[in-house]
């Protein structure tokens, strides 16, 4: 528990968010089949273990090389739409972000430039149904918590919410991007799973630094 | 419906049929990398690359089309999923070795964009002469071309292109080129029976019965006609009639038509539908001047085809005509 | 399974197929009588003419090989049937105007054979020159090779004979090319799903959700082994290796290997087929001299595939590298 | 009633064959499901067609030009084996059939050509399980009964009795010749569909010379 983020704080959030990922993955490929091709929680999977494996084989203790590393490996992974983005979102962290320890400031605009990044990449905006819903509110709500002074783990966890509830809201919409805009109508009611994953890396990032029992694991 | 597929470890696909591809056209394309399949023969410094990405499970779309005339690299994703953009850098990379330049395909689906952009700024930071053409012609999407999503078109794309590539243009003539065939085709899908995921072992989609579906996506995404299976004749008369409509052809016009079997649906099948285009396009006075008919990109074992036609101009025509010499394509 | 397929009257199938086939190769193909298809471009009198028949419903075999440097003319059949003996006659009377000579490529069915044999002796008394080829390579029919029908092999006994027609060979010389081809293939068929009638609507055979058949026949005549589905791997290590001792081949000799899907099944498998192939034919030393993939006679959307070795020696080598030009089987 | 058949009586006899396949087409086809390609009934119903044109279409009063169209009527049918053998046992008749009237001697000749013919171009012998199963006892009675000096309209009957027992004979039997042959032992129990077809052919050939409820329609 510390109000700055070291490497080794840094690793074990994405050690955490790989985690999530790879506990919900079957549930993720499940929430893909109603909208998409299925396939989603097998390029999340492959995603936990590129982090790990980041992780497991970072050379130095810089934090930017460390993101900028998770962020080419999921490059790597042949998954499409979501692999492309969340690639995007850790270089664009990688691009602002410190070399070594973070603040809660640092860190809500390492944060920042991870989101602008995938939104240079996808037209897609909050209410179009994608893993924008969730990466937005989880930027903003970090942003505030930083702005207002809050200590990183307690902001970590309202961005993680503000995630989950990102993800939440896109249950009533009707897809506008991805494969998913083709099947309109059948994705109403259905959390996009590519929101869902971002709450999940949220929820893991949060976890890493707060007491489990603490946390709310909420719906999904 | 059960899989039954001659495969090995489902995580394995992919290397393994790239593998088997370049054992069994030694003489025409070489693996150059993860993922990523080259022509076996070299090409002068000074010409154009065609270069192209795209998921698996399609063959023998997209790598098998790699070879003089027309691909010299193709970069393969996995099982209906685009590659990562760093295999795509690298094909790049090694396509403008030498100061060549390049010219990537790329067709219109989420994955496969978001992955050409971030290789295209990748690139462009480095310094590769590359441009970028995205087919985008199935007129199920919409009137908006960004909804539309590139099918089969990318065949007479890549093979334009590859002739003119191979004839010495320029890369702003080969961008030229490309876009041309690109504005000027149109393609309509229909699926009558699904596939199973190679990978999953599952349906991809449910479709009744007695039912067929105009518009399905490559991938099962939902198209825009639902409705009882109907015979070859009505069915081409229906499609072709939307897509002529669409590229707003006249009497008088040249076409060119592809039918793109999606993998079940037999040959035979296919050609009873090209004979009924046949008689619509001379009632109406419309020439049929080039066609193709066989598996260029398909589903797995789905049932189904696709139908494309384009207007052609000279150039495209002579392009068209020019030889080729690839695993799957070949023009003597 | 209920047939899903696009066809129009189950009667009117063959001749709207062929004239599909017409309306989309006119530069290669023509139709020359009712089942009777034929080279577009004429072919010197004193050249060779290379003919075949047998039942539809198995496009592209056979009619799609017609061109230059395959066949003069195919005669095709009803669906999985034999045509008549008296539109064969037509197609000789046709290939041997002029004083021409013809070989006869026959399939061992038993139909194409007593059609064959009908014809053979009305063309004798009409005084033709005609030859006659059976093609009978398939291992499970048992060692007697009257007992062994013609399958995927009759693309190399096209390829060679008619690249030997075309350069100038003699009947004589065209019938022991032939003959020196089909003595010297082994096939092996497997079905894993079986497919529909076009005509019927009703499936061919029956096969357990988890099984394969090998030896499976083109009109699912039973096969010899039926067992559990097995992965690509496996199943092309039992067939190549039942192929390799039916035809003795010893490490340093030159194979030919045709690996054909029957309708259903993907590229992608057959690629994984063919890698493991080539993996033990390297194991074992034996050089991997010339390969085909694809679908060359398929059964409607049936799954399974044909594989086919074949020991070459140089002067069929060099026919199989001649170029051809037919609507399915090209080579620059 | 006649001791001679004229050419109407051969007319007759041919209409009523064709009679006899078309009525029964659909259950050659159920014999051909068990141990063919299922597509027996079709054929003989396209050659029961055939006939009936050659007898509409008969250009002259020449028995031998009938049988030959028949012959060569059948051959153009696509249907694969048994047309083939059919159009051949027609062609074969016509070979030495009288150009007007026939007498019974004669009659049984024109069949026995028919026969050899048919045995010219297959092997299959007697006990094969193919149509050969059914035609050489209906020749052979044929034969016995001319030489008796029976007249014709029982003649035939006596023919169409043994074909129809050749082809029940043909049950236990194991298939050799044909696509049959593939299916082995899974023939045993069953008919041969081109025997079948041969004993309806007879059928048609008596009936059409015998009031019809003197007939033994027997177990098919
Ligand atoms: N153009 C896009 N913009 C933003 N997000 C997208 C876009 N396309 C897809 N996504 C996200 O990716 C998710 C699907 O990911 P995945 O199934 O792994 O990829 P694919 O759709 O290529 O199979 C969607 O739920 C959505 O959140
Ligand atoms: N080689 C043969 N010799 C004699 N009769 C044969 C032969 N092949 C097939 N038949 C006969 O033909 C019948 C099958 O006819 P049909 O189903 O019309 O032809 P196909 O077997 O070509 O589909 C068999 O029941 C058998 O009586
Ligand atoms: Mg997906
Ligand atoms: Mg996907
Ligand atoms: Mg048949
Ligand atoms: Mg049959």
């Amino acid at each position: 528990m510390t109000d700055r983020i070291s490497i080794s704080d840094l690793k074990r959030m994405l050690s955490e968010a790989a985690r999530c990922l790879r506990e919900r993955h079957e549930y993720l490929s499940q929430l893909d089949c109603v909208a998409g091709d299925g396939d989603h929680g097998t390029t999340m999977l492959s995603a936990s273990g590129q982090l790990e494996a980041a992780v497991a084989q970072a050379p130095s203790q810089n934090s930017r090389e460390l993101l900028k590393d998770c962020g080419w490996r999921i490059l790597s992974i042949d998954g499409g739409a979501s692999s492309a983005l969340l690639g995007t979102f850790f270089l664009g962290m990688a691009e602002t972000a410190s070399e070594s320890d973070f603040g809660c400031g640092a860190l809500a605009a390492a944060f920042e430039s991870g989101l602008n990044a995938v939104l240079k990449q996808t037209k897609a905006r909050p209410g179009d149904k994608t893993m924008v819903d969730a990466l937005v509110p989880a930027v903003n709500a970090l942003h505030a918590a930083a702005e207002s002074g809050m200590p990183i783990p307690a902001a970590l966890e309202g961005a993680a919410a503000a995630a989950q509830a990102g993800a939440e809201s896109t249950k009533p919409l009707v897809a506008h991007y991805g494969r998913a805009k083709f099947l309109g109508e059948k994705t109403l009611g259905h959390a996009d799973p590519g929101a869902v994953s971002m709450a999940l890396l949220f929820q893991g990032f949060s976890e890493a630094l707060v007491p489990r029992r603490e946390i709310d694991h909420g719906g999904f | 419906m059960r899989m039954k597929k001659f495969i090995n470890d489902p995580r394995r696909i992919v290397p393994e049929l790239l593998e088997g591809l370049a054992l069994a056209f030694p003489d025409k394309v070489r693996l150059a990398g993860e993922g990523i399949v080259a022509r076996a023969k070299g090409k002068a410094a000074d010409k154009v690359r065609i270069v192209t990405l795209g998921g698996s499970g399609h063959e023998p779309g997209l790598s098998g089309f790699v070879g003089e005339g027309m691909l010299d690299y193709s970069v393969a994703g996995e099982i209906f999923a685009a590659p990562g953009a760093p295999k795509v850098v690298e094909a790049l990379r090694q396509a403008c070795a030498g100061a060549a330049r390049a010219l990537l395909v790329v067709l219109n689906h989420a994955g496969d964009v978001l992955t050409a952009n971030i290789a295209m700024q990748t690139a462009a930071r480095e310094g590769l002469a590359v441009k970028m053409v995205l087919t985008r012609e199935d007129i199920s999407g919409g009137p908006n071309p960004d909804d539309r999503r590139g099918l089969v078109g990318f065949l007479p794309v890549y093979k334009v292109a590859g002739a003119a590539a191979e004839q010495g243009a320029s890369l702003d003539k080969c961008l030229e080129i490309a876009e041309r065939m690109q504005l000027n085709m149109r393609t309509l899908a229909v699926a009558v029976r699904t596939a199973t995921h190679p990978a999953t072992g599952h349906p991809i989609f449910d479709l009744g019965e007695d039912e067929m579906e105009i518009g399905m996506g490559q991938h099962g995404e939902a198209g825009t006609g639902r409705m009882q299976l109907k015979s070859a004749d009505a069915t081409a008369t229906i499609m072709l009639q939307m897509l002529l409509d669409d590229l707003a052809v006249s009497a008088g016009e040249e076409l060119l038509v592809v039918i793109n079997g999606a993998g079940a649906t037999t040959l035979m099948e296919l050609l009873l539908i090209f004979r009924r285009v046949a008689q619509i396009l001379k009632e109406k006075g419309i020439t049929l001047a080039r066609s193709a008919i066989g598996e260029f990109i398909t589903t797995q074992e789905q049932a189904g085809f696709q139908m494309m036609i384009a207007r052609l101009d000279e150039e495209l025509i002579r392009l068209w005509d020019a030889p080729c010499n690839t695993p799957f394509y070949n023009r003597i």
